[in-house]
């Protein structure tokens, strides 16, 4: 670490309160700049007994945090003890290795998307909306596709120039791809909520290799939303961009617009 | 009435106005499930008549057999004459034998006619009366176990283990009921209810829940027979009847000691896109079943707010626990065991949000006062603050316990983020129990004057569910789930998943189940039952 | 009589006979506080006429001017007349030079007589006169801030701030405030009140709170100024009087237009083992100025509760509010200025200990109507479970909003573990929006039947405080606190820190300030006030 | 890690149960064996914007949390954000390898350490107790001290052969020192409640220092306590034993009389 990252972390005081502000290194903050304060729970598959508080001490520490007091243990049955310790975690995060997914694109008025797709196309976008697997929650898709739409924003169907197919809840791959074949759907829009075993990944690894396998000349853009997904996993998932938690309509319209437009390969 | 009664005021005119307004809306919907039947419908006689086990790929052989029967006969007259005509020729030593014969397309099967049709007809009720006599047994076992180990007192308290590995929802079910669950429900794989056959033996794979099969069943009611011992207290078991199997399901339960089932009129149409006609009449041969058995069902209009906004749809929620009553009864449950459902589910940045989620559930109690109505926590609203969100849940423990109602399903802090932990459930029941024994008796010091918010709303939502009652008595029952009245979700009638393999029942159709559960075959079968 | 009144059907002529036994309890020590004084009083005088600064070790000059007094003249005839008789002879340019070298032993100094005397008189007075005329001035500056920028609705959310370090302070008030806390307290490093000095100047190092100097009085308040600008709404500032230097730090809180004050009767001779006499003539005189600077004072009974049973000892709360009433009323402080405290601190796994709550919460409430009752959150049953505390302050927040008290200290879910986080804080205020939108009038529906367990608990706990308060009759206040009567901790009226800065009051004893404050100087210094 | 230790985290299907129940190596436990999962929460001196949520998967990540799911973020204020993460840990524990405080005595009936004392110094045992420093806080000390007791046991002063000297609150260091030798006392108990900036770690270890410069010829015995407190850290801190939340009487006159007895050096 940098000298200066050092002193940020320990501000001269008076100044304490300048240096501090923008920092590019930080810790977590309890009630002091620099303290390193964080809240840890978790259950060992141990009895509460005289060897459990320092088991759950030495796991908090082997994850960094030292001092680590264990604040509460409590038996749940012979087997297992629940613990919830504070302490001083060691991190020293550099903010300027986050990788920030930047929305890439601006947000445009429904005008504005609609007369673009006008002019780029020459034909209303069609997309194609689902939940895949065995996923049966569409109030996500829902909020983002129908007219009701989320947050004050109209959904998709609500854009003269964009055409939407809902299929609704768990649908099988094959016939979702089946479908943006028949519809020559411009985009395919597809909603993971649940994620035990990380079902949503599997799944959209799943659909974008079928996608990709029917549409031997260029598939439509894969979408996916959820509130669980991370944006950042676009390649590992093979699809062109993940929404996740409070995305709203508007996004999701002008970043087809963007992607139409060539800001995708 | 019991003390948490007649705290609003309700006009009980009005009350009697909406029953019969709702017993008018049912009517034809129930007419349609006396006059038709289903392919679940005929796999649980079979069940009931002892069927079991699978083929290589998993399909259970009653599915074989009913299939064969429909190619070759259809359905019209029900399963029973052809499977036990097949049966008569001897040429089977049994029912899984036949099922592996005709799905190797080796049976003919028939309608049988004049005397091979009577020996056919009592020959099924008999082996059915075995099923039901199964039914009752358990039923009494039931009984005599509460007897001897004692009831929890209301509410009772409801929990939910989801592992999707039956193996690991044993101990966790233990290790719940231990710290004080009075009900383990196992909740179910995400895809089980549209499979149209119960998936056979003990599973340790599934998404978010476990497969529910006969033997998950019976190794789970083992598991808590176990510990219901070792706490000297009565511990029932839940599992889920709605879905594309639910007269199966229900039969199952029956046959395994289940002690209560979700079970709901409409869910599976709205929240699974089954077709309305095959939900309606599925789910009139599984309550029979489940009265029957002495199984409380449990009803869903909780999900209306997860998808509709809990103030605006309020009324929806009456309006679907009438009807469900009125099904209910009509299929022979009594109203102990009518768990009808309803949620905490306004948002908590409303203002007055508690005292209206306290009017709303005050209502439900004072409309159905001898039914044990099943609370459902804050699930919408469980954004990933886990310690706001435990502190929702305790405000709801607390509006269960000032309005007195009869099953507390347990609010897990982790909703909106996982399936629950094993700390959560700890936490929760924590939690349950403080505001429990904490403000035990703070009915005694809830008096909502008549023109008060709570009263005021309460009125209110009871005469938009009578306005609401009137305009499907108008439209029709099916119509009306069309336009999407609940949970703002629109299925039309001949719309979904399911709608081949309803039947339109034939003029000598026969269904020894429906026999003996309708109390028509009682003199026959005394043999059996006894 | 408010709406939160009335609940309980208390007897008007059982709360008047509590009243007149506290009268008579608290007359003899009120009697003691009238006819001595304190190093701390004198002090007090010293610093209204405005000397500051401390010298090279941090003690403040004017420690060194009083102990220069007491050493060479003693204080039975206060150090005013000493001190402007010394100032004089002209040879000192104000108060801190000759407090300087009065240090240096430069200084003699002489009870003046005659018309030395007189003129020191005069002097004296009119220089106190200065200092009170910048308390009147706070006060008319904070009665027009809040005229301009609106006060908050109760109940007060009140919020602690402790980071030992003023730099870090001042931003965690002002978030605390953006948050929603309507009231800042920054409390003060463990050590402090045991100090016979208040420190000086920024401080930076605390051990789990920050020294009360007039210095940080001023950075904080113009922080929180700055805050209530942006935010349209008058942000109060609290800290802490009680100690050794009580009358003084009550002084320091005039000047610096703080707006609330901890001031208790009893709290530092129970929890700081100060001396009873010492206690009780200092707690007279910073009372005196608290009620001409418009300051409400925060009184400590919750604190019997962390060492008492909450429920063997809830009528010790009762008995203390009285006394402190009428002390408060005797020093002439307004029932608005009466921030009575209490506490949520029984124990959560006690049956009905929400409704046991409810009856003492609503005990104070009744009893007295027209105080800004200060309400605090449960520490004691704080175990570390930071998810069941959370919870278990929502419900001391719910307590707070159905019964109406006025000051809600905000609980912390981290009691018991660290002093608060910037989150715990953060969290906190949500859990005391939601009680308090979500139930707002939950009073409205908050009914205890006259013979039921809230009602009877309240009478009960009544009539064990007039029991008591006979007996400190019959018995003195200072034997009855000497007996351990209070927070179980015995506290003989001889023993305890600050004795020896006790001294009887001479004939001819003078003090400025106490005759302007007990309004018999009015006419003498009228410039100077107005 | 050894094999039969993964083994002991994946186990079989059919003998889970069994073999699960005492394993050497166990990792955090959500809803199944294995899963690693851990609640995390903490407060980053960032404001809340895009960057926000990546920085706290990030931090989560640095503590070995991987996958990380920033469940919630509020901002609090302009400069600070606060963040639920849950996730799966990779610590694995070797639970042979915590270091466990057993009681290394018995505990004692009370006439029998009565007895004890009697028999081996032929007179009364003086205890002096006391929180140093600026702690006010008496209730702990006073639990183990006062005849009332605590969690239904007698305290000290109610053990015939026991002589308790109970100095209170806020003694000073020298003061408790020189009383100590007045009273020529057996063993010095001190309580620390007040942890913020380590106080009762300093505290405590001058009280350690001038109790052995003031007794050359050995000191008392030195015995701490606090809900805080380490039990482990004795050797760090200078005392003699650390009881930690919880204590009761008993078990502390049982420790007294060990030690006298020898048990300590
Ligand atoms: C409503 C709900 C239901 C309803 C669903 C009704 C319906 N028609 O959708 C009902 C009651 C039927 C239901 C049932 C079940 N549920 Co559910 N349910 C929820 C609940 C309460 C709210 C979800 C929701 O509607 N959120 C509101 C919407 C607007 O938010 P969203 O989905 O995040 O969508 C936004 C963004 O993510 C994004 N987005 C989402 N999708 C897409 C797609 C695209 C293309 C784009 C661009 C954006 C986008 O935009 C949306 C708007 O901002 C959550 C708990 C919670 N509080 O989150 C559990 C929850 C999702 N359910 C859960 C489970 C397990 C189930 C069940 C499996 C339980 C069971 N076994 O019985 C069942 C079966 C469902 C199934 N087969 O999938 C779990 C999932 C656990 C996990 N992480 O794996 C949750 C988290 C609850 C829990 N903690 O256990 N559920
Ligand atoms: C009661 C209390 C008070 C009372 C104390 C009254 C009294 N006479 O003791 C009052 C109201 C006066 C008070 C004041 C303050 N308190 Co305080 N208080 C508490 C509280 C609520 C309970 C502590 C308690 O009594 N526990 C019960 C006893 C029985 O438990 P125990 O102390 O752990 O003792 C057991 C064991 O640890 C062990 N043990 C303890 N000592 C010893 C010694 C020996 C020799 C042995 C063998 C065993 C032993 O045996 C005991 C029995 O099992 C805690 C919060 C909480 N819930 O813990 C805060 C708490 C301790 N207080 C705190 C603070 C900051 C203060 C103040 C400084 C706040 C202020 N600035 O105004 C003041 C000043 C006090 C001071 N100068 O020290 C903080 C300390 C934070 C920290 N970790 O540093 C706490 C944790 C609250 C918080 N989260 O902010 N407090
Ligand atoms: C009435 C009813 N049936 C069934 C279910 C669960 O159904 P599935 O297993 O299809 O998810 C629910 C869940 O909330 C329900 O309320
Ligand atoms: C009335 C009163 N005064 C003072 C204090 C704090 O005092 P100290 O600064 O001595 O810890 C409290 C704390 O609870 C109190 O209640």
């Amino acid at each position: 670490m940098t000298s200066e990252a050092l002193s940020a972390l320990h501000p001269a005081p008076g100044d304490a309160a300048a240096v501090a502000r923008h920092p590019r290194h930080v810790r977590a903050y309890g009630d002091t700049t620099g303290d390193g304060m964080v809240q840890l729970s978790f259950t060992l598959p141990i009895p509460h007994d005289a060897r459990a508080e320092g088991a759950a001490q030495m796991f908090a520490r082997k994850m960094g945090i030292d001092p680590a007091m264990v604040v509460h243990a409590k038996a749940m049955g012979p087997d297992f003890t629940f613990f919830v310790v504070y302490g001083r975690s060691s991190v020293i995060l550099d903010l300027a290795e986050v990788p920030v997914v930047e929305r890439e694109f601006p947000i445009l008025p429904a005008n504005e998307i609609n007369l673009t797709i006008r002019s780029i196309l020459n034909r209303r976008l069609t997309v194609i909306g689902a939940c895949v697997g065995t996923d049966a929650h569409t109030v996500g898709i829902d909020a983002i596709l129908n007219v009701k739409g989320f947050a004050g924003e109209k959904g998709l169907e609500y854009y003269r120039e964009i055409k939407v197919v809902n299929l609704g809840a768990q649908v099988l791959v094959p016939d979702l791809v089946a479908r943006a074949r028949a519809e020559n759907a411009d985009a395919v829009l597809v909603s993971q909520v649940v994620t035990q075993k990380d079902a949503h990944l599997t799944n959209t690894r799943e659909l974008s290799a079928a996608l990709t396998a029917a549409f031997p000349h260029g598939r439509p853009l894969l979408v996916v939303g959820g509130p669980r997904f991370d944006p950042a996993m676009t390649a590992e998932l093979g699809v062109d961009r993940i929404f996740s938690k409070g995305t709203t309509p508007g996004e999701v319209a002008s970043y087809l617009v963007h992607a139409l437009a060539g800001g995708v390969q | 009435m019991t003390a948490a009664e007649g705290k609003l005021g309700l006009d009980p005119e009005v009350v009697r106005t909406a029953r019969r307004l709702a017993e008018r809306a049912a009517q034809p919907v129930i007419e349609l499930a006396r006059t038709h039947s289903t392919v679940s419908v005929e796999r649980a006689v079979v069940r009931l008549a002892g069927i079991t086990g699978a083929d290589a790929e998993g399909i259970p052989w009653v599915n074989r057999l009913v299939d064969s029967v429909r190619d070759q006969v259809g359905l019209e007259y029900g399963v029973a004459l052809p499977v036990w005509a097949a049966l008569a020729t001897g040429d089977y030593p049994g029912l899984t034998a036949l099922a592996r014969e005709a799905a190797a397309g080796g049976v003919t099967f028939r309608l049988p006619t004049g005397h091979a049709a009577e020996r056919a007809r009592r020959a099924s009720l008999r082996a059915v009366a075995g099923g039901v006599a199964r039914v009752d047994a358990n039923r009494r076992q039931r009984e005599e176990m509460i007897a001897g180990l004692g009831d929890p007192p209301k509410p009772w308290i409801y929990l939910i283990v989801a592992t999707g590995d039956i193996y690991e929802d044993m101990p966790q079910a233990q290790a719940a009921a231990r710290e004080g669950a009075d009900i383990v429900a196992v909740i179910r794989s995400t895809g089980q209810s549209l499979l149209d056959y119960v998936p056979e033996g003990a599973t340790r794979e599934g998404y978010a829940g476990t497969y529910a099969t006969q033997e998950n069943f019976r190794l789970m009611r083992t598991a808590l027979d176990e510990v219901s011992a070792e706490l000297g207290r009565y511990v029932r078991l839940t599992n889920y009847a709605s879905g594309l199997c639910m007269p199966e399901i229900a039969t199952l339960a029956g046959m395994e000691r289940l002690d209560m089932m979700l079970n709901d009129s409409m869910y599976g149409i709205i929240f699974r896109d089954i077709n309305p006609q095959r939900t309606f009449i599925d789910q009139r041969f599984s309550r029979q079943v489940h009265a029957r058995a002495g199984i409380v069902i449990n009803t869903g209009e909780d999900n209306y707010l997860t998808t509709a906004d809990a103030v605006d749809a309020a009324h929806t929620v009456i309006v679907s626990q009438l009807l469900n009553e009125h099904f209910g009864h009509e299929a022979g449950l009594a109203d102990w065991q009518l768990g009808l459902g309803h949620a905490f589910e306004i948002n908590p940045s409303l203002p007055d949000q508690f005292r209206l989620e306290l009017a709303h559930a005050q209502l439900v109690r004072e409309l159905f006062p001898d039914a044990p109505l099943k609370y459902m926590p804050p699930t919408k609203h469980m954004d990933g603050d886990v310690f706001f969100g435990y502190l929702l849940d305790a405000f709801f423990n607390l509006v269960g316990t000032i309005t007195g109602q009869g099953i507390i399903l347990v609010g897990m802090m982790t909703e909106g983020i996982v399936t629950p932990f094993l700390s959560d459930r700890d936490l929760a029941l924590k939690n349950v129990r403080y505001v429990r024994d904490a403000c035990g008796s703070l009915a005694e010091d809830f008096h909502p004057p008549r023109d008060g918010v709570i009263a005021t709303r309460a009125r209110q939502v009871l005469s938009e569910s009578i306005d609401l009652l009137g305009r499907i008595c108008d439209d029709g029952l099916l119509d009306a789930i069309a336009a999407g009245t609940f949970g703002i979700t629109k299925r039309p009638a001949t719309g979904g998943k399911g709608l081949d393999g309803v039947v339109a029942q034939a003029a000598g159709y026969y269904n020894p189940a429906t026999e003996i559960l309708e109390g028509r075959a009682h003199d026959e079968v005394q043999d059996e039952l006894s």
